[in-house]
């Protein structure tokens, strides 16, 4: 036994060795500081007044329907987006067309261009005084901008690159001939597509559309521009936060930050846990 | 006949959703004139701010791009107790709502923060800006590089040992030019994120003008003096940068067929 | 502009503490409504400052909401003088052990500058709305900021319920009852909240709601920049005053207390004041000098011209925030966490 | 002695991998490891390579040992089952990588790799990628790339496994080729006997970590020592049976003994024919070895050359390879009653059992 210790540790040389656990502890060491430092302070700032003050936190109504309004608008946005982002991902691989190149290119927009402007932008679309967001309030008599609606449209926006291109790999992969062997079955297109494409995306749509949820509840730049920051009605959590911050209340801010954070890791996780089952499907 | 109905929607969700507000700041933008518009650019302060934003999202690029490749290697490589944690840990800043990553660096380096012994001036400084960019924009190049580090068999590298490549030969020859193409795309993802940030960045530094302000925080403050022109150029400004990164994207992408470059 | 550069960079690099002659470094952390007075009388100090001591004073002007402003100086903003909304907002400073001599040690109380919360209507004031009691009314669309983040807004607030609360509201009783059913008929109506005064009036501008509560200063900078709307003067209001502080601990540590306090001192000099005016802003409570002009340059509302009034309008009932125990007891009172207004506000919405 | 392995051990946790294997093997041989998947072999090519860490025992690779060091300095060329080019690199730069590693210079290192291209036949394609090659000849680069520093020392891990048949028997040809033109010791790791007895100068037959039996393909073949060997190297019928005086023993029947079997005296054990080594007659005088006893036929197959017959002789069955010009002449049908005879035939001790037990 003792033989056997002495030669694996010697194996080989020192200095591979060395920079095996030198570049091991510097990636922990970093992550640690950079990630588990900030969760530290979150938790302690919101537990520091105990469980029933975190409790009382978070469960005062402005603070509940905050969380709420988040994980509502982000839900519908994820919904909608997991529809048109496999519809667009579709198009894409299946189809040819002109500005089929450029479609492509622009999708990745969100992920590149800041939100603060992405909020700029909606109200100088959507806004009262522009043609069609007065259009839209005469006709409909519905507000975009400063309204939940405008929280859910700057969500979309954020939101659209994710499912497609969870999805877009998934299908140009897709083995062709399972489609063929479909349609030399007589079944219809819809019916190849319900039974065969669909059960083979849908993984690939969940994680995205997971993935676009996780971002969209901690989104803050566009949102405080296009929302309406009423509570209970159309405030966010990323924007109560800001407030309880501005407002020094530390405590009920971090406590309002655990759950936000304690949401998204457990869709992270369940992100994880569907992507693992995934590769081993495969 | 359903093909040009489904590429019809596709092209026209997209356009509402994509185009039609990048439309909208361009021809609001072009209403005050050229002449306006490169006058508001070119005031110090807009400058100044393009200047920090500029020198922020390249330091969290090189930053990111070392320590994200060495942690996508320990993620993907290592085995230790934790693993799954530090994984899942990974993408926490994607979801951390901004202003307590920023608020987070007061409490904990601030005049009576709790490492308010720490020899660098963190709170209220550029170099905190730059932590807490760095932060926000830490999870790109790691996803990018991780699934591309997995795929890659351990056998590459055995041969390379074998033939006498050493370690750090081997990582330079043999898989950083198979990782190049994803972390290149990360990088890419950094920069914009980077360029973007605005929340986080506003708390830690306090948004003096000249000094702690960003791009963002310039075009925030802009529209709160109605400066308009000054918020919407400096806005297309970042837009279009937007869009040379978008070009970037689209090239670097790695797309299926295309796994090598030759 | 290559100039300006390079003192960013040699700024960036080390501590202002320059001796006398070589140029000094002054950092200004205002709330952001005031950033149009400030950049009228900072040139004219700094000339002051050169003519009298031969030194040049560099600025770093940093205009955050006022809360935001408060908690970073508390947090380590190394700034030398601060001009915020919110008396509240020194306090804090003063509480964190930052501000050690007595601030309102002089004959304003530690105020720089005043206004008066007022409402704004879109033009012609087609919902007719007069005073207070109008925008109660249901189907009034109201903005106003949000009290959480904004001091602003609590004087808003405050403006409302200390109207109530004197009895000029017409169809509430006087009294915290009467008050309080009037803030929650106004919330009813309220739409948005913004994080700031500021933003508030600009969601305004762009064309959401019937009626602004704002500030009086804030009406003046909004049509000097071409805006168009109507002042409405409530028979019966709060006024708004803003104070302005040096920080000691940071003076001492940068070494500019005397550079500081010259500048605060210079604010309340005839030139500052008629600069604060232009911009909207009444001169605090005690006045100066009789003598000084310190009529907006801006044209009041049409009606107010046509009667021939040039100076502010003089409010019928003005009542100040001392009326009801100062900030430290209303903060907790209304604001706090179990305050009249947090749980109107969160029963009103939460319907 | 060009490789000598002393004892060596590896194991993950509880599971033994390799099992005290010592081995020595000569300059210019080339020795083939021969075991099912999962028997160890190749973990034992991992450990000459320094690719896994040893447990114990030791490796000298010419006199040298080099148990201790890394991969990089143990001066051996590995080729690996799915080859693993650098899949960046063109076939050329990736013979050449052994070269710039070791800082040869560069008109040397074209000399080289323009020597290895002829070598594997593949002058033309140096400019090409990886995946515009197939398999084979990617195979040929990655046995190039190996032999480009002239290691002392070749390394095989399953080279042909992933090609088809056709391809495989060629390839197989062109490496012996080489082999032979460099005179280079080679292990090669394989579990297809077939490829083993056309390679190997000698077969080293492993199962469950434990080199069972060393030895060259003929001396296998025809008198393994092992159950297991008799078995994995082609087919065998084996009968219990047992050795008394000169005799053996096979249920009623009894044969001369063979030669040197002395030690297996009283011992039970186990009587190993080769079908191909049993006859078929329809009258025992026809017969030109020993006489078995008369069986009865129960199928006939066609196998290609031969024809294999499945014959019952009492209450055992037995298989037969015969040619089929003498089946057609012998025009057996099954039902038939026919003569066995045999001419070799050889006993293996029972207890010698095969596996880690």
């Amino acid at each position: 036994m003792m033989q056997t210790r002495t030669l694996t540790t010697l194996n080989t040389s020192r200095t591979p060795q060395m920079i095996f656990w030198g570049v091991r502890w510097s990636a922990l060491i970093y992550l640690s500081v950079l990630i588990a430092l900030p969760l530290i302070v979150i938790s302690v700032e919101g537990l520091r007044g105990g469980i029933w003050s975190f409790w009382d936190s978070i469960t005062r109504p402005a603070a509940l329907s905050a969380i709420f309004i988040s994980v509502w608008t982000a839900a519908l946005m994820t919904v909608i987006n997991m529809i048109m982002g496999t519809l667009t991902a579709y198009v894409l691989v299946q189809y040819r067309f002109p500005g089929k190149r450029w479609l492509d290119s622009l999708i990745d927009l969100p992920f590149a261009i800041p939100t603060l402007v992405t909020g700029v932008m909606l109200i100088l679309l959507y806004g009262p005084q522009t043609p069609i967001g007065g259009w839209i309030e005469d006709q409909f008599g519905m507000r975009i901008v400063f309204s939940s609606p405008g929280i859910v449209l700057a969500l979309l926006f954020l939101g659209y690159p994710f499912v497609i291109r969870a999805v877009q790999p998934v299908l140009a992969s897709l083995d062709i001939h399972q489609q063929e062997a479909a349609y030399t079955l007589g079944a219809s297109s819809w019916l190849t597509f319900r039974r065969i494409v669909f059960p083979a995306i849908l993984p690939a749509m969940i994680t995205g559309g997971l993935l676009s949820f996780a971002r969209a509840l901690g989104e803050f730049g566009s949102i405080v521009i296009v929302s309406g920051n009423i509570p209970m009605r159309s405030q966010t959590a990323a924007v109560y936060i800001y407030g309880q911050v501005e407002s020094g209340n530390l405590a009920a801010a971090s406590s309002v930050s655990l759950v936000l954070m304690a949401i998204a890791l457990l869709t992270t996780l369940l992100v994880d846990y569907l992507a693992r089952r995934r590769t081993a499907h495969a | 006949m359903r093909k040009f109905v489904l590429i019809g929607l596709v092209l026209s969700y997209a356009g509402v959703l994509l185009l039609a507000p990048m439309l909208a700041l361009v021809i609001n933008l072009l209403e005050y004139g050229l002449d306006t518009i490169w006058a508001a650019i070119t005031t110090p302060e807009a400058l100044l701010a393009l200047r920090l934003s500029l020198i922020l999202a390249l330091c969290s690029v090189m930053i990111n791009t070392v320590m994200g490749v060495l942690i996508a290697w320990v993620l993907v490589r290592h085995q230790f107790w934790g693993k799954r944690f530090f994984n899942a840990v990974v993408d926490l800043p994607f979801v951390v709502s901004p202003v307590i990553v920023g608020y987070v660096l007061i409490v904990l380096f601030g005049r009576q923060g709790w490492l308010s012994g720490f020899p660098v001036q963190l709170a209220f400084s550029t170099a905190g800006m730059l932590l807490v960019t760095v932060f926000v924009s830490l999870p790109f190049v790691i996803r990018e590089v991780m699934p591309v580090l997995a795929a890659i068999t351990p056998e590459q590298e055995e041969a390379a040992f074998t033939l006498g490549a050493s370690h750090t030969l081997t990582f330079r020859r043999i898989l950083l030019p198979i990782l190049w193409p994803s972390i290149l795309y990360g990088i890419v993802l950094t920069l914009a994120r980077s360029l973007g940030e605005f929340g986080a960045a506003a708390v830690a530094g306090g948004g003096v003008q000249g000094v702690t302000e960003t791009a963002t925080i310039y075009v925030y403050r802009a529209l709160q003096d109605r400066n308009d022109v000054g918020a919407y150029s400096i806005a297309v400004i970042l837009g279009l940068m937007a869009v040379g990164i978008l070009i970037l994207m689209n090239w670097l992408r790695p797309q299926e067929g295309k796994k090598h470059v030759d | 502009m290559r100039k300006l550069w390079l003192w960013v960079i040699l700024l960036m690099s080390f501590a202002p503490t320059q001796a006398q002659t070589q140029p000094i470094t002054l950092t200004l952390a205002a709330y952001a409504v005031p950033r149009e007075a400030y950049a009228k009388i900072i040139p004219l100090f700094q000339a002051d400052w050169l003519r009298q001591t031969g030194q040049e004073v560099i600025f770093e002007e940093s205009y955050l909401a006022s809360g935001a402003q408060s908690r970073a100086v508390v947090g380590g903003f190394a700034a030398d003088v601060v001009a915020l909304s919110h008396e509240q907002h020194v306090t804090n400073i003063v509480n964190a052990g930052l501000i050690t001599a007595d601030w309102q040690d002089n004959p304003y109380n530690g105020m720089v500058s005043a206004s008066v919360a007022v409402l704004v209507v879109r033009p012609g004031n087609p919902r007719e709305i007069f005073d207070w009691a109008d925008i109660a009314q249901p189907g009034i669309e109201v903005i106003t900021p949000d009290p959480a983040t904004s001091g602003g807004a609590q004087w808003n607030v405050m403006g409302a319920y200390g109207a109530a609360y004197r009895g000029q509201v017409e169809g509430y009783e006087a009294g915290e009852a009467g008050a309080l059913q009037f803030i929650t008929d106004v919330f009813i109506n309220v739409s948005v909240m913004d994080a700031d005064g500021r933003e508030s009036f600009l969601t305004f501008e762009r064309g959401i709601g019937d009626v602004a509560i704002t500030y009086e200063n804030e009406y003046f900078a909004g049509l000097a920049a071409g805006g168009e709307y109507e002042i409405i003067y409530p028979s019966s209001t709060i006024l708004i005053e803003n104070p302005v502080a040096v920080v000691d601990v940071y003076v001492d540590q940068n070494g500019t207390r005397e550079v500081a306090e010259a500048f605060v001192a210079f604010l309340y000099t005839p030139e500052a004041q008629a600069a604060f005016a232009e911009s909207g802003f009444r001169p605090p409570v005690i006045q100066i000098d009789p003598d000084i002009d310190v009529t907006p340059e801006v044209e009041p509302t049409p009606e107010a011209t046509a009667e021939g009034e040039t100076q502010f309008p003089v409010i019928e009932d003005l009542f100040t925030i001392e009326d009801f125990g100062g900030w430290e007891v209303v903060v907790p009172s209304i604001f706090g966490d179990d305050g009249i207004y947090t749980r109107m506000i969160a029963e009103v919405k939460g319907q | 002695m060009s490789i000598n392995l002393t004892n060596i051990h590896k194991g993950y946790g509880a599971q033994v991998v390799v099992d005290d294997v010592s081995l020595e093997i000569e300059s210019g041989e080339l020795f083939v490891l021969l075991g099912p998947s999962g028997s160890g072999k190749s973990t034992i090519l991992r450990l000459i390579a320094g690719l896994t860490p040893l447990d114990q025992g030791g490796i000298a690779l010419h006199g040298r040992d080099v148990s201790l060091l890394p991969p990089q300095q143990r001066g051996v060329g590995f080729v690996f089952q799915n080859y693993s080019l650098f899949q960046h690199m063109t076939a050329e730069q990736n013979i050449a990588f052994g070269l710039e590693v070791k800082r040869v210079p560069r008109s040397e290192r074209q000399a080289r790799v323009t020597e290895l291209l002829q070598l594997i036949e593949m002058e033309t394609m140096g400019k090409r990628y990886p995946h515009q090659l197939s398999g084979g000849q990617q195979q040929r680069v990655a046995v190039a790339r190996a032999l480009a520093q002239r290691p002392e020392v070749l390394l095989l891990d399953e080279p042909f496994g992933a090609l088809d048949v056709k391809i495989r028997a060629q390839l197989r040809q062109n490496l012996r080729a080489i082999q032979t033109q460099l005179g280079v010791t080679t292990i090669l790791v394989t579990h297809d006997q077939e490829e083993a007895f056309e390679l190997a100068d000698r077969i080293g037959v492993i199962d469950g970590g434990k080199l069972l039996e060393v030895g060259t393909p003929d001396q296998l073949y025809r008198a393994p020592k092992h159950r297991f060997t008799a078995t994995f190297l082609g087919n065998a019928n084996l009968f219990p049976a047992h050795r008394n005086g000169s005799k053996v023993y096979l249920g009623d029947q009894h044969l001369p003994a063979p030669p040197d079997t002395d030690h297996l005296t009283g011992q039970p054990v186990e009587m190993m024919l080769r079908p191909e080594s049993i006859e078929i007659a329809l009258n025992p005088t026809d017969l030109k070895g020993s006489v078995l006893g008369q069986a009865t036929v129960t199928q006939l197959a066609f196998a290609g050359a031969l024809e294999r017959v499945t014959v019952q002789l009492e209450d055992r069955v037995l298989q037969v390879l015969i040619h089929p010009a003498q089946s057609r002449q012998l025009g057996i049908r099954p039902g038939d009653r026919i003569w066995l005879g045999v001419q070799e035939y050889h006993l293996l001790a029972t207890n010698h059992h095969s596996g880690a037990g």
